[in-house]
């Protein structure tokens, strides 16, 4: 692409790979607290054992942009490669462009910065995951319902961009209308009472789409002691171990994994094949679906 | 003495309501320019919420006060001032965090623009000039009002109020806490003052100086003006039958000398070298049934030694009661022991203020009234109830807040709280600051009734009368140390400043 | 008169209980607050007075409510403990990984509670001997304890179940603590807040130790002079909160039955405080009862409640809490003529 | 005497200048505690002790101490700020919005400081003749302001640029207040930051107002029996807490440039008390400088700084934020005898 040819690599970091020396990749997730960040770390580590380099894994605890851009900016001088998954697309990307323009090579995982200078990126493309789990919504409701979208952090780019996908999918089915999003905040007795009260308030849904890991388990936990799993149905996101045995037990019918370990060991290699002069292209890490047929093969590992 | 004249502020028919108080009904009192003007009256009879209502500081339910000859109201600290009124609380109102230079020209500061800089040095001058008129020109200004004594406080507050040059000054018990020097100094300004044409309105328990010192003076009882006296040849006697509203035949027991009648008994506290800032290994004992008064200047080390020997701070050297030696620093195993404190900032130390009356008079005893570590509230009750018959302590009801008491009223609490722990040894400090005449002699009957019990009590003060009134052995200190001991007839005030104040 | 009876309430309840005396009270503010608003919900949803939704009220402000307990507590001492919601957390997860280590569930719990008695105590000690303003102190802890949790499980989420290894003899008790119902209705969490609320209120009001914490934030010197070791009255009130906000962390837990070191529990001082300070409680010690504190956090559990119910939007929701918590406080503050 | 000095020193400068008493004074505890960690990190890392890192520092903590600045005033009049969070995010959206509906600089930056200003206002009058502790109402207006940004965007990120409707002449300057640099090395945040740290230095150590700041703090009554206007002295204080807290919001927006109601400074009321707090404020008032302020936003900055040069894995940098608030508080309590 056009942006692969703009850029020039840092004459430290070409110094660098001459010499055959080991090199340093960071590696900066946008909140390394959540539950995805080991399955992230470890396939940047793996990744680093493979590829032979050095790999840091960073980022801030709780999504926040000013901690992530912070470290980033300290941290500059000692990197010769960055892999990022940015909190807000706005606000990271004049940071990855001045990385960029540092000289230092910038790759997106996880969640995408198109409008950055980023050269390429790893991982699922949200708004067509977002799309799937709105498809996968109008099949289990039989093509009519009340759709409630739940999401924890309704700000954050790979939710709006998930959502955006979602109501692209179940728009385009006439019986569905989506009644809100619900935005739960974090905490996780939070999210559980949000969906409580959100279910109390609007007894007409019957279906709850979620856009992530963590308010999944909450929506189905809450079918499962309100004994709903006729009425309402749960799409969500992700493969938490309590999602898992909710998919299990009907509570949630189905559920989009996203591979994070295979995200963090390509963000490193995309980054490792361009020091090598190979060419790159995006990874897509591909959007794995599980319902309760072949939930199986989740469960046993 | 000014002749009959249109006084500078009249009040009439000033009344003013505290929840469950009426505490001004009504009054009515003039204040001429020039004229020292003397309010009196036992505690809680209104004399310092009039002077709030003067300083702005209260706002009065009903009557008019006239400035001048025309009606004014007072709607705040600074109406006050711009009507040429400037006040000397009896609750100081000092920053403590700022400095003595800052705090007397405060209100200068106030009176400026918020947008022009401090003049930091002409206020220091300033502050010196002011301090000096005192006699206090060796403090420096740039102390911090936190690190002065109450005395200092006191003075610099006085200094604060006399340099702004008022048509009317109050002085609301100024000196409850200045030796009787710094005193004697402060009633001269009051005269100078007097002879510049200002109006000095001076409230004070102390009778004797408000003799010396008033042309006329008012004396108030129950929130009512009583009568407004000259003061020419007019008796002591006279003014505390106005304030009492009856002859207080208690007066007659204060001229007794107390029968030498302890040197037998056993030593129940004896303090070896004790050493505690202000006290240099301080040795001395006190026998049971003994009032063993403690005399000394501010700066003696007689503030200090009630906490030190209670244990409020840290000291070394052997305290004992009854031979078994109190650990430092621990006021819990003080009061185990037989010892009680009735410390002298009866406000900051001394009451639970936003608690009961009943539980002020049981904290300092919990265990005793309590089973499986719950109050037993029947016992704390009846206690309560026993200790205030006992004290004579005016309350609407047990369940009262402290805070709401008046000043003598609280002070007898807190004397009712260190007789429920049955002392072996009660140590006062300033037991009767700001406590009114009548108050005053029933506290002194009170303390003889407990030493008579075989109790050892030590009463430190600076107010020489109350010691010669009631010790039997007074020690006297200096620089942290005894200077003298006097005993029986050789107890007057002579000896005791001379001992006090030798170099 | 009432000034005086209303002021008197403040303190431990010395004078005898009366209804009237009871509604001039300093939480009478809060109450007819909290009438008003029960009333207008009743009549404007159909949702609100079932039994159901109230239950429902009350196992969601249960968890809350029982560290609004332990708050009361430590303001009336005249401290404060901004490090609540991180040892909510960590005691929670510090059971939860016991829990799925196979231990059972006594021994798992009781070491849940001592993380919370040891946060406390540090809590305390520095506070105290250590002479750190509190708010200092356990603004540190909040990091130090968020930092620990998160080292502990290495940031990954603690889920109790079987499959991780939890004793199946285990699992329906721990269950039943957090999510079970009572004669199949009350829900549990909802009793435990019951049995704290009243076991602290005989503490607090008819005990020794709570007239001392009254007497150490009303004035440590004056506490002082009485023989009271303030150093020590403080700690314990440190301590009591620390169980308390890790017996929340666990039951929240029992409930979900899954915690999170970098989410649960975030932000949860100010709500916990809030709570406390609207029921009567002054940061500046010496003030606050149990029955305050529970006016509080029933206030601000109906409204949310409440908002949901009437379909306000969560934007609008966040703006109403914040006017509730003004207006709850101010209904006392401007109904009382000034009194200087 | 040591002691003495100490504490004199703590008030507005009084005493004249020199280097030693300086050394002695309030900030001495963070100054060395900071000194200690610079000293460390120069030899523990190769990256800390160059120019372009140590500006870095400088932009990284420039917002925070801007508020923090405001925040002395607050703490110095004996109140306390939590909505500085609020009103950050608040701010900066709203100039962000003016901006892409196409108003030019300076009127969008002016009203954005305005709504500043009307929130601290309200802030001041809740806290004065409203007669609520400031730390409910400013915890109430928390909640408000944040709920009202929530409103007025929609939940939606504001993104300043080009494309959303902002002006093309406009975009540059804005971008340069938050972006660019000063000499073409200097953060532009760093040069907000040391202009307001230097007025406000002048006016609380010169001027009158600071002077009525610190009465007003140390002692109400005492302030107000002299003819100080407690209540307007304290509103301005709020007010001005308020303004900087916009000029945070707005340089934060220019910076990223993208902001958003839900998440944009989020529990930054804590991270501004920590820092004034270190730097020596106190809660009750009277105390606090500028000076311990910017060493207060300094330690917190070099600290977190160096943890990320380090290498230190994310948890432990929670921990250790933690440790450091805790040691650099203590350090001053601990060197000192216990003085009652
Ligand atoms: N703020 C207040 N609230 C309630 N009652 C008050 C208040 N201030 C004063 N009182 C009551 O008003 C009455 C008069 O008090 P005041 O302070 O004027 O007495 P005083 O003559 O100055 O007494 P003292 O000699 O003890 O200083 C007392 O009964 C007191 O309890
Ligand atoms: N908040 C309050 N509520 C009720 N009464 C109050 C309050 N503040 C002060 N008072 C009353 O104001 C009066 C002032 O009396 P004060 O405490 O000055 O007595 P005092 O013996 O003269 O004190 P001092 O020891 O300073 O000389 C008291 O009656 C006190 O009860
Ligand atoms: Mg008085
Ligand atoms: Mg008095």
């Amino acid at each position: 692409e056009s942006k692969l040819a703009d850029f020039t690599l840092a004459p430290r970091i070409k110094a660098k790979i001459d010499a055959g020396q080991p090199l340093d990749i960071y590696v900066s997730y946008h909140d390394v607290s959540n539950e995805f960040a080991p399955f992230m770390k470890a396939g940047v580590e793996r990744a680093a054992k493979e590829d032979k380099v050095g790999a840091q894994f960073i980022g801030p605890v709780g999504a926040d942009a000013d901690g992530q851009i912070s470290e980033i900016e300290t941290l500059m001088g000692k990197m010769d490669g960055l892999a990022i998954s940015s909190v807000s697309t706005d606000a990271l990307a004049p940071v990855i462009d001045r990385v960029i323009a540092a000289g230092i090579p910038v790759v997106t995982f996880n969640t995408d910065n198109p409008e950055s200078k980023r050269l390429a990126f790893a991982g699922q493309d949200l708004v067509q995951s977002g799309r799937e789990a709105g498809k996968l919504m109008a099949k289990v409701l039989g093509g009519k319902g009340k759709v409630m979208i739940t999401t924890i952090d309704a700000a954050a780019q790979w939710s709006l961009d998930r959502e955006k996908g979602a109501r692209e999918a179940l728009k385009a089915e006439s019986g569905i209308e989506v009644v809100s999003t619900l935005n739960t905040g974090t905490d996780p007795q939070k999210i559980y009472a949000a969906i409580e009260n959100a279910m109390l308030a609007n007894p007409s849904i019957s279906g709850v789409l979620s856009l992530e890991c963590c308010s999944t388990p909450a929506a189905g936990t809450w079918v499962e002691r309100n004994k709903a799993a006729d009425k309402v149905k749960v799409v969500g996101f992700d493969l938490l171990d309590q999602t898992v045995q909710l998919v299990q037990d009907g509570n949630v019918n189905a559920t989009i994994d996203q591979a994070p370990e295979k995200q963090g060991f390509a963000a490193v290699d995309l980054i490792v094949q361009f020091l090598k002069g190979q060419p790159i292209n995006n990874v897509d890490t591909g959007v794995g679906i599980y319902t309760k047929e072949n939930i199986a093969e989740v469960a046993k590992k | 003495m000014t002749e009959q004249q249109t006084p500078i502020v009249e009040i009439s028919g000033l009344t003013k309501r505290f929840p469950g108080v009426l505490a001004l009904d009504r009054i009515s009192v003039g204040f001429r320019a020039g004229e020292v003007h003397a309010v009196i009256g036992e505690n809680g009879a209104g004399k310092s919420t009039l002077m709030n209502i003067l300083a702005g500081d209260l706002q009065p339910d009903g009557g008019e006060i006239r400035i001048d000859g025309s009606r004014a109201t007072i709607a705040s600290p600074l109406a006050s001032r711009a009507a040429g009124i400037t006040v000397v609380y009896q609750e100081l109102a000092l920053c403590p965090t700022l400095t003595i230079a800052e705090n007397i020209m405060m209100s200068d500061m106030a009176a400026r623009s918020s947008l022009s800089f401090v003049p930091r040095d002409q206020m220091r001058r300033e502050a010196r000039a002011a301090l000096t008129r005192l006699g206090m020109g060796a403090l420096d200004p740039d102390t911090k009002v936190s690190r002065l004594s109450v005395a200092e406080m006191q003075l610099v507050e006085i200094a604060g109020a006399i340099r702004q040059r008022a048509r009317v000054l109050v002085l609301d018990e100024p000196n409850s806490a200045l030796s009787k020097r710094e005193s004697e100094r402060l009633f001269e300004i009051v005269r100078q003052l007097r002879g510049e044409d200002v109006t000095v309105i001076y409230v004070s328990h102390h009778l004797k100086e408000v003799l010396d010192l008033a042309d006329r003076i008012t004396v108030m009882r129950d929130g009512r003006t009583i009568e407004t006296i000259d003061n020419d040849g007019v008796s002591e006697d006279r003014l505390i039958r106005a304030m009492v509203g009856r002859d207080l035949d208690t007066a007659a027991q204060w001229s007794l000398q107390p029968e030498a009648r302890s040197d037998e008994a056993a030593i129940v506290l004896s303090v070896d070298k004790l050493t505690a800032p202000g006290l240099d290994r301080l040795s001395f004992h006190a026998r049971a049934g003994e009032i063993l008064g403690i005399g000394g200047l501010p700066d003696s080390g007689k503030d200090m030694l009630g906490e030190a020997l209670f244990g409020l701070c840290q000291r070394s050297g052997r305290v004992t009661i009854d031979g078994k030696e109190l650990r430092a620093a621990d006021p819990q195993a003080s009061i185990r022991n037989g010892m009680a404190l009735v410390p002298a900032d009866r406000r900051g130390a001394g009451a639970l203020l936003s608690m009961s009356v009943a539980n002020n008079v049981v904290s300092a005893s919990l265990p005793r009234f309590s089973m499986a570590g719950f109050m037993r509230r029947g016992a704390v009750r009846r206690e309560a109830r026993a200790q205030v018959a006992r004290l004579d302590a005016r309350i609407s009801h047990l369940g009262q807040k402290l805070a709401t008491l008046s000043g003598g009223n609280q002070q007898k609490i807190i004397l009712g709280r260190s007789l429920v722990t049955n002392p072996r040894v009660l140590v006062l400090h300033e037991p009767t600051r700001g406590v009114d005449v009548g108050a005053k002699a029933e506290i002194y009957a009170i303390l003889r009734g407990i030493a008579g019990e075989g109790v050892a009590v030590v009463m430190i003060s600076s107010e020489i009368p109350e010691l010669i009134m009631n010790a039997e052995r007074v020690l006297v200190l200096r620089n942290g140390g005894i200077s003298g001991e006097l005993t029986g007839a050789g107890i007057n005030e002579e000896a005791i400043l001379a001992r006090a104040m030798a170099s | 008169m009432a000034d005086a009876v209303r002021t008197g309430a403040r303190a431990p309840a010395t004078d005898r209980f009366t209804m009237a005396r009871l509604l001039r009270a300093r939480e009478a503010g809060v109450f007819i607050a909290l009438l008003v608003l029960c009333l207008f919900l009743s009549f404007a949803t159909d949702g609100f007075l079932t039994s159901l939704n109230l239950l429902n009220v009350g196992r969601q402000i249960s968890l809350l409510g029982i560290m609004a307990v332990g708050m009361t507590f430590v303001l009336i001492a005249g401290e404060v403990d901004l490090s609540v919601g991180s040892t909510y957390a960590f005691s929670g997860l510090a059971t939860g990984m016991l829990i799925i280590a196979g231990w059972t569930l006594l021994p798992a719990i009781g070491v849940g509670l001592l993380t919370g008695v040891a946060i406390g105590l540090i809590n305390g000690v520095l506070s105290t001997y250590g002479r750190l303003p509190s708010l200092i102190a356990t603004l540190g802890m909040l990091s130090i304890v968020r930092g620990a949790a998160l080292i502990l499980t290495n940031g990954q989420p603690v889920t109790v179940n079987a499959r991780n290894g939890a004793l199946p003899e285990v699992l329906p008790t721990f269950s039943f603590i957090g999510q079970g119902y009572l004669f199949t209705i009350i829900p549990m969490q909802l009793v435990f807040f019951v049995i704290v609320a009243v076991l602290a209120w005989i503490v607090l009001s008819f005990s020794n130790f709570g007239f001392r914490v009254y007497a150490v934030g009303g004035s440590a010197k004056a506490a002082r002079v009485s023989g009271i070791s303030v150093n020590k009255v403080k700690i314990s009130a440190f301590i009591l909160m620390g169980v308390l906000a890790a017996l929340a962390g666990i039951l929240g837990l029992a409930f979900l039955p899954s915690s999170q070191a970098g989410r649960t529990g975030l932000g949860l001082e100010l709500d916990v405080i809030a709570a406390t300070i609207v029921g009567g409680a002054s940061l500046s010690g010496g003030e606050g009862t149990i029955l305050g504190t529970i006016l509080g956090v029933l206030i601000i559990g109906v409204m949310r409640n409440g908002l949901v119910l009437l379909g306000v939007s969560p934007f609008v929701q966040e703006l109403m809490i914040g006017l509730v918590i003004i207006i709850a406080v101010g209904i006392d503050k401007w109904s009382t003529r000034r009194t200087g």
